[in-house]
């Protein structure tokens, strides 16, 4: 049978390589599953094939290297980018060459709002994470009776954070809220103390965050050191949900509320036999990014069963189609993939988790939407002082 | 025996070959002058008896050690030193420091003080300009400071290349007479490279002559300076 | 320019050759992703020239022109979003601005010597990055910040420097480098190319012969900036998305110093060759490498650096032209030697 | 017709006082000459004439106008070039371009620099050496190129620091003819040299500086004879050698 | 207020530990005349270094001085002796030998991709006795481990300055710097000194690397920053200059931390790079630097 290509452009070098690497591994575990389980049937048993390729996070790069996926590999689909401002010119490529361009994570809205036909997002974009963030708050407040008055925003300055920022203001308008401090910092900053001397003399009571990996440790670590007290901290995964975090946080991190795509702690089928089995295979568990590239895989290999082709027009119409149901997609904080005239995943949720000690390491428990709420666990709110 | 000699000596700059089976040998207690015209090749000798420039051939033997594949810093040590054609002074430090530098090697350390103190009696001007920076001097007083470290490493053998570059008439005098001091009060062979024949034949024993890379003549001093050769060459007459 | 036609000929024919077979290549090449590539080697050799009017001629090192080529390409865009300008207008704009700036930046940087200056135009394009990632807007012209530029696609259209096919970009920036390369030929063989040189090397003498040194090199930097900046502008359309880090950072900044570096500075060839030999090796050993130990290709890029300069601390300029002339005498000496040889054959 | 006037000049660096209220004349045509201790500050009075430093107070007058304080490039404008007692050819580049790079400052065209270059290094047996890099040169090449370089910017005054030091005396008489011959077609010279017989012979007048000081000023027959001239500069020996 | 006095003080502390990060930097340049493009990624293998020792042994994290500086020495030491080296020589008559950048670039790629092919792009934290540990004054609070490090950075300042100044071996570099054939002919060993002077910028590094990790973090480009940052420090303080790069780190850390009271953080990024070329429109030679330097 034949093999059908997929060509995978993410960051395997430099300072996202991280969690390029995350999604690398959980694409080749889901692709030999499905190997292994007889390929896509519907071709006589073709078996899939990953194409990857380091972005750098460069969009130069990243074209350049779409354009070689498409024109010299010749793969039948692609996927990626992980970083928006490389997703954004390659979905540009994808559309140019009418190629299917599944984008498990890249969060800014206007990927999908381009009109174009060859892209397919299975995350929440933006502004579905900033709404999900103030509507978590007002539950909060009525469940726990406190009020909320000044609210701050600290966030990375590149696109991801101040696209969210914006979103924030608009939020906090809307709903009446003081923002007591807005505060941009480069996310290379060797030193946050300056901007944590500001945050501890705002008087915020709620703190939004949105941080890579190592800003996340330097300002949760310094606001624990300078005694920064608030009663919630929410902050937009990314950063705060990359594995590194908790360890190099450790206690620093407790109470922080953050919110994700997905969590291991979620009650769903079979999502702890594929977190064990993914965790014993590289060390480290499953996260929102990774689950979304595992699924992209399921989601292609679902549409190359029904588009029974590997013509793009077929592959397009077949993923306008979709409706993906449980099964191994099943992991996912909600139960189907379905998109909607953009191209989004217009189920595509978001979950907000806790982060508590437990034992000598620290944990992160589901919260919220209440009904996936762990059992048993009461979220901690406001936090107590330090 | 002699201190340094000098055998078939064949040296240049990378690909250019500049002395030609030189052979040449300065007895212990001697001043001896190189003369020649300009090119000869006279720097480049001592460059490549003081290491800097490696030997393609020919051997060069100090106190009976042949010492043409060691390496520059390490023929200091032993005792033969080579004060530099314009000066190479460390710019940016001091007079004093210029000099500490200069009983750099661990036989001069020894003597520091002493050695010191014979410079600046030597050039007094050296004395009162001990703390200024080697770059705002004057170009006689720089030559007075490459020379005073020159004496402060303590050599056997001290190969001079024209001291008396650039000199004022009194001080040029003044150069010569303290080479000749500095041979016999601390016992130094000398090798002196001038353009400045009368005097430096007037105070060398033997001189040997360069032209185009090779040695054309030699002999005592006295007998160099009535030679009709050199008296039409160099000294225009 | 009688300096021109004062080449022998057969320089003149090797020359014409060259170009000839430069300007056929999309007749043979028919895969955009190998077109692609060729774009960017051009691309990368005609920003490397550029540089090479201060980087290789004014004898400073400058490591922060990505700053100019974000000023081009921030420029037209700007002005073709926010008015509908057509590219080709907004690059003459783009160039303005990026010489002013050059002028600006110049005026105390030039004056520096060696590693300040390299330092001080880190800090230049560092400076500028960092202004733009905070700026929304300028006046009516929308800069977005971090999330930068976004060009809408439209049918090909020479208006708005847009194509389908990479055929014509591949045309614009050849030519590009090559009118660069000649304005490289003539300055080199002019009063302002020796002023500089001697600028560069020792600027007290300089001045003592009458030459206003900062001035001239005040000269190659605008030239320099001029051409960076239109660069710029072709980036922006090729690309037709470009941000901050893009444009702006220093890892541009880096590589056209370098393959400036590699190739040979100072020289007419070697910003190509440098782009010939480091664009390839960039892209090959991050495709074959990449996904099968993250960092390798990264460490393999950086053995190469270190091995040419370790052998040709000149630049790749110095062997390749002892090998052309040497193929040259092969070549013109073949009619008198052909009887010979066979002869003895 | 007086050239170049310096009026009073003083150079002082933190608590030297390297020139101190020198005057100095020179006539169109003539050939000067500076002698004086090292370190007597000859070297700073030619780099405050041509200004590579500012003088701290005085005033130096160029052909009327005053020129104390401008910069380098200016005054080689107006027609003064200078060369320097520590060479500084421009050493990775061919002989020839080194003085091509001196005979633009009259030309934009490459065919008359070039001209006017070979003409000089004719003039001054560097003709043959004219493709070498100057880094291959010796010292007494070096300062011949430094003369060439200048020359070669057709100045009216030409300041020459020391460029005969180290050639032997018979290569001292050789370059006298060349700078008799460089001042016959018209450029008036400044020269600084401690070999007194290029002094003697090229000097229409001297004058003698100490510790920044003019301690004497004349004919060179007359300046070689004050008492206080062989005290400081010449030493009894030269006089006796002489006479 | 109170806040203007705490952000003054944690100014002066970080940034003093700036300034420790780029003496190393500065050291390198002054007697080699090369910028040491590589220096972030030393500093990176040096934190590694005591990560690894502070994580394994478990001890004070300081003690890692011990074994990290002369580990770093030696590190510089041979990394020049068999790959910068050979570079220097084929450039032997030229002041700043450009070639050389591109070598320690290279060198640069290869450590920090060497060091993700080993360590993964994980952000590690070692966990220490100090870490987190602040000292407490009205409402006001430091980081013990920052002021330690300051302290550590005036004692080698302090120490530096003495070993180029007045040290026999310290001229001998200083001398090598000025005139290398000059130096050789005084029995100076030139490439010895160059040796130890990168060994000596290497285990300024190390230095620093062992102040930083009780209360930084670790991966294998934490560098990146750190070299831009004293690429302007040394520049500001004048290249060469020991004291310059320290003082340059606090002006550094002070516009950096009470800037940023006044304006957003991304903003003092900025006004720190403007400061940067007002300085080098009044004194380029920097506020240290020798005029023959620039
Ligand atoms: N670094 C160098 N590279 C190449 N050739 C050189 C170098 N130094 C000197 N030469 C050449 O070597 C030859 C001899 O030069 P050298 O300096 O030894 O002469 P010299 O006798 O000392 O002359 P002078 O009286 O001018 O000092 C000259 O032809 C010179 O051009
Ligand atoms: N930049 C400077 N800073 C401080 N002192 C200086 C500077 N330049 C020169 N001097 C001092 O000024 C005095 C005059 O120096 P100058 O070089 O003019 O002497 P000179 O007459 O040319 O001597 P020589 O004949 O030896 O070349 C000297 O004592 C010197 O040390
Ligand atoms: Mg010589
Ligand atoms: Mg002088």
């Amino acid at each position: 049978a034949e093999t059908i290509k997929i060509g995978n452009i993410i960051p395997l070098s430099g300072p996202s390589a991280s969690v390029g690497i995350q999604g690398k591994n959980a694409r080749e575990m889901a692709v030999e599953e499905i190997n292994a389980a007889g390929g896509i049937k519907s071709l006589g048993g073709a078996k899939l094939q990953l194409v990857f390729s380091d972005s750098k996070s460069d969009p130069t790069t990243g074209v350049t290297e779409a354009e070689r996926l498409i024109n010299s590999e010749k793969v039948h689909v692609l996927t990626g980018a992980w970083n928006s401002a490389v997703t954004y010119p390659v979905t540009q490529t994808a559309e140019r060459y009418g190629m299917p361009f599944i984008v498990p994570v890249s969060v800014r809205d206007t990927i999908t709002e381009r009109g174009f036909k060859n892209v397919f997002r299975i995350a929440a974009k933006d502004s579905w994470w900033t709404r999900d963030q103030f509507k978590f708050l007002d539950d909060m407040k009525k469940e726990f009776g406190v009020d909320v008055k000044n609210v701050a925003f600290v966030y990375e300055n590149g696109d991801w954070g101040v696209g969210f920022a914006e979103k924030w203001r608009e939020m906090a308008k809307e709903r009446g809220y003081k923002v007591v401090l807005d505060e941009p910092y480069p996310s290379t900053a060797s030193d946050l103390t300056p901007v944590v001397i500001k945050l501890k003399r705002s008087k915020a009571d709620v703190v939004f965050m949105t941080s890579n990996a190592a800003d996340a440790i330097l300002l949760t670590n310094t606001m624990a050191e300078m005694k920064v007290n608030v009663k919630a901290i929410i902050t937009s995964g990314g950063g705060h949900a990359d594995p590194s975090f908790l360890k190099a946080a450790g206690k620093n991190a407790e109470y922080i509320f953050d919110l994700v795509e997905w969590e291991a702690d979620l009650n769903r089928p079979g999502l702890k036999e594929t977190n064990e089995k993914f965790t014993k295979k590289y060390g480290y568990s499953l996260a929102g990014e990774s689950v979304d590239a595992y699924a992209s895989m399921y989601l292609i290999k679902d549409v190359l069963e029904r588009a029974g082709s590997t013509k793009p027009e077929a592959v397009r119409k077949a993923l306008i189609e979709t409706n993906l149901c449980g099964g191994t997609v099943g992991l996912l904080a909600y139960d189907c993939i379905q998109f909607d005239q953009s191209g989004q995943n217009k189920n595509a949720s978001l979950v907000i988790v806790q982060i508590r000690q437990k034992g000598k390491d620290m944990e992160r428990i589901t919260v919220w939407p209440k009904n996936v709420r762990r059992a048993g666990y009461t979220p901690v709110f406001p936090q107590p002082n330090k | 025996m002699s201190l340094l000699s000098i055998d078939k000596l064949n040296a240049g700059y990378g690909e250019i070959q500049v002395l030609f089976d030189v052979s040449l040998h300065i007895n212990e207690g001697e001043i001896v002058s190189i003369v020649g015209g300009n090119g000869a090749g006279k720097s480049s000798l001592l460059k490549a008896i003081s290491g800097l420039i490696k030997p393609m051939s020919g051997s060069v033997s100090f106190r009976g050690e042949n010492v043409s594949r060691v390496p520059a810093d390490e023929i200091v040590t032993r005792g033969l030193v080579h004060v530099p054609e314009g000066r190479r002074l460390f710019s940016l430090m001091t007079v004093y420091e210029n000099l500490e530098m200069g009983a750099y090697n661990r036989n001069a350390k020894a003597n520091f003080k002493r050695n010191l103190e014979e410079v600046y009696a030597l050039f007094p001007r050296l004395a009162e300009r001990q703390k200024q920076l080697a770059c705002t001097l004057s170009g006689g007083e720089q030559q007075m400071v490459a020379i005073g470290r020159g004496i402060m490493a303590q050599p056997k053998l001290m190969m001079l290349d024209e001291p008396s570059l650039g000199l004022a008439p009194v001080l040029k005098k003044d150069i010569f007479a303290a080479v000749k001091r500095i041979a016999i009060d601390y016992e130094t062979t000398i090798v002196l490279v001038e353009q400045d024949l009368v005097n430096s034949l007037a105070i060398s024993d033997r001189a040997y002559v360069m032209e185009q890379g090779q040695v054309v003549l030699e002999g005592e001093s006295q007998m160099l300076l009535t030679d009709p050769h050199v008296k039409a060459a160099y000294l225009g007459v | 320019m009688k300096f021109l036609l004062n080449q022998k000929p057969s320089n003149i024919g090797i020359a014409i050759g060259i170009i000839a077979l430069l300007f056929a290549v999309p007749m043979f090449v028919s895969s955009p992703s190998v077109m692609q590539i060729l774009i960017l080697i051009i691309f990368y050799a005609y920003l490397t020239s550029c540089w090479n009017f201060v980087g290789g001629f004014a004898g400073v090192l400058p490591l922060g022109h990505s700053a100019f080529v974000g000023i081009g390409a921030y420029t037209s865009t700007t002005l073709y979003l926010t008015y509908g300008l057509s590219p080709w207008i907004g690059m003459f704009a783009g160039g303005i601005v990026a010489a002013l700036m050059g002028i600006l930046i110049g005026l105390p940087t030039l004056k520096l010597r060696g590693a300040y200056f390299a330092l001080a135009t880190i800090a230049f394009g560092e400076g500028l990055r960092v202004f733009v990632e905070n700026v929304e807007k300028i006046g009516p012209l929308e800069i977005r910040g971090p999330k930068g530029l976004l060009i809408n696609l439209t049918e090909s259209s020479f208006a708005h420097f847009q194509f389908m096919s990479k055929v014509p970009y591949y045309y614009i920036i050849l030519v590009m480098l090559l009118l660069v390369l000649l304005l490289t030929y003539i300055m080199m063989n002019s009063k302002i190319g020796y002023y500089l040189a001697a600028g560069g090397e020792e600027k007290d003498a300089a001045e003592a012969l009458g030459i206003k040194v900062s001035r001239y090199k005040l000269i190659a930097m605008i030239i320099s900036c001029f051409l960076t900046a239109l660069g710029g502008t072709f980036y922006a359309q090729l690309m037709l998305y470009f941000y901050p880090k893009s444009v702006l950072g220093l890892e541009l900044s880096y590589e056209i110093a370098f393959i400036a570096l590699i190739g040979g500075r100072g020289t007419i060839l070697g910003p190509v060759l440098g782009a010939l030999l480091l664009r390839p090796v960039n892209e090959l050993t991050r495709i074959y490498l990449s996904d099968s130990l993250p960092g390798l290709h990264l460490i393999i890029f950086g053995l190469v650096l270190i091995i040419v300069m370790r052998y040709q601390p000149r630049g790749l300029v110095e062997p390749v032209s002892r090998w052309i002339g040497m193929l040259k005498d092969r070549f013109s000496s073949k009619p008198a030697v052909k009887s010979g040889e066979a002869v003895t054959d | 017709m007086v050239l170049l006037e310096v009026n009073k000049a003083v150079k002082q660096f933190s608590g030297l006082t390297a020139v101190n209220n020198v005057d100095l004349e020179v006539q169109e045509g003539q050939i000067v000459g500076i002698i004086g201790p090292n370190g007597a500050g000859k070297t700073t009075l030619f780099n405050c004439i041509a200004g590579a430093l500012p003088p701290t107070s005085g005033s130096i007058k160029f052909l009327g106008k005053e020129i104390a304080g401008r910069k380098p490039y200016d005054i080689c404008k107006l027609g003064i070039t200078r060369t320097f007692q520590v060479v500084k050819p421009f050493v990775t580049k061919t002989v020839l371009y080194n003085t091509v790079v001196g005979a633009f400052a009259n030309t934009n065209r490459m065919d008359e620099a070039e001209a006017k270059s070979l003409e000089v290094l004719r003039m001054l047996d560097l003709y043959d050496k004219r493709d070498i890099q100057a880094k291959n040169l010796t010292l007494p090449e070096r300062k011949r190129l430094e003369l060439a370089r200048a020359l070669a910017t057709e100045p009216k005054l030409l300041l020459l620091d020391e460029v005969m030091a180290g050639l032997r005396p018979s290569e001292v008489s050789e370059m006298l003819p060349i700078i008799r011959k460089i001042n016959s077609v018209g450029v008036s010279i400044v020269i600084v040299e401690h070999i007194m017989q290029a002094i003697m012979n090229l000097s229409d007048r001297v004058y003698v500086i100490n510790f920044g000081k003019k301690i004497a000023e004349g004919d060179p027959h007359e300046v070689v004879a004050d008492p206080e001239v062989i005290k400081a500069y010449l030493g009894d020996e030269y006089v006796a050698t002489q006479h | 207020m109170i806040g203007y006095v705490e952000s003054v003080i944690n100014g002066i502390l970080m940034g003093s530990i700036y300034g420790l990060t780029a003496v190393g930097l500065t050291l390198i340049f002054g007697v080699m005349k090369v910028i040491n493009f590589a220096h972030g990624s030393i500093l990176m293998v040096g934190m590694f270094a005591a990560y690894w020792f502070v994580t394994l042994t478990g001890v004070n994290p300081y003690l890692a001085l011990f074994v990290v500086v002369p580990f770093l020495y030696f590190f510089g030491f041979y990394l020049q002796k068999f790959v910068i080296k050979p570079i220097f020589e084929a450039e032997k008559d030229i002041r700043e030998p450009i070639t050389v950048i591109i070598v320690t670039t290279g060198i640069w790629y290869v450590l920090d991709n060497l060091a993700l092919l080993l360590f993964g792009a994980e952000f590690r934290v070692a966990k220490t006795v100090v870490s987190g540990q602040m000292l407490e004054i009205f409402d006001m609070y430091f980081l013990w481990s920052k002021i330690i490090g300051a302290g550590v950075t005036l004692l080698l300042g302090i120490y530096l300055y003495w070993f180029l100044r007045h040290s026999r071996m310290g001229k001998a570099v200083r001398a090598t710097s000025l005139d290398r054939e000059a130096a050789t002919l005084m029995g100076i060993k030139q490439t010895r000194i160059y040796n130890i002077v990168f060994g000596l910028g290497c285990a300024c590094c190390g230095v620093a690397a062992c102040v930083l990790v009780p209360f930084y973090y670790v991966y294998p480009t934490v560098g990146v920053p750190f070299d831009i940052k004293a690429f302007v420090i040394v520049v500001l303080g004048g290249l060469g200059s020991v004291p310059g790069a320290i003082l340059g780190g606090i002006i550094i850390g002070l516009i950096e931390t009470v800037g940023a009271q006044f304006m957003a953080a991304t903003w003092t990024e900025m006004l720190i790079y403007v400061f940067f070329l007002f300085v080098l429109f009044v004194k380029p030679s920097g506020l240290f630097g020798l005029k023959q330097d620039y």
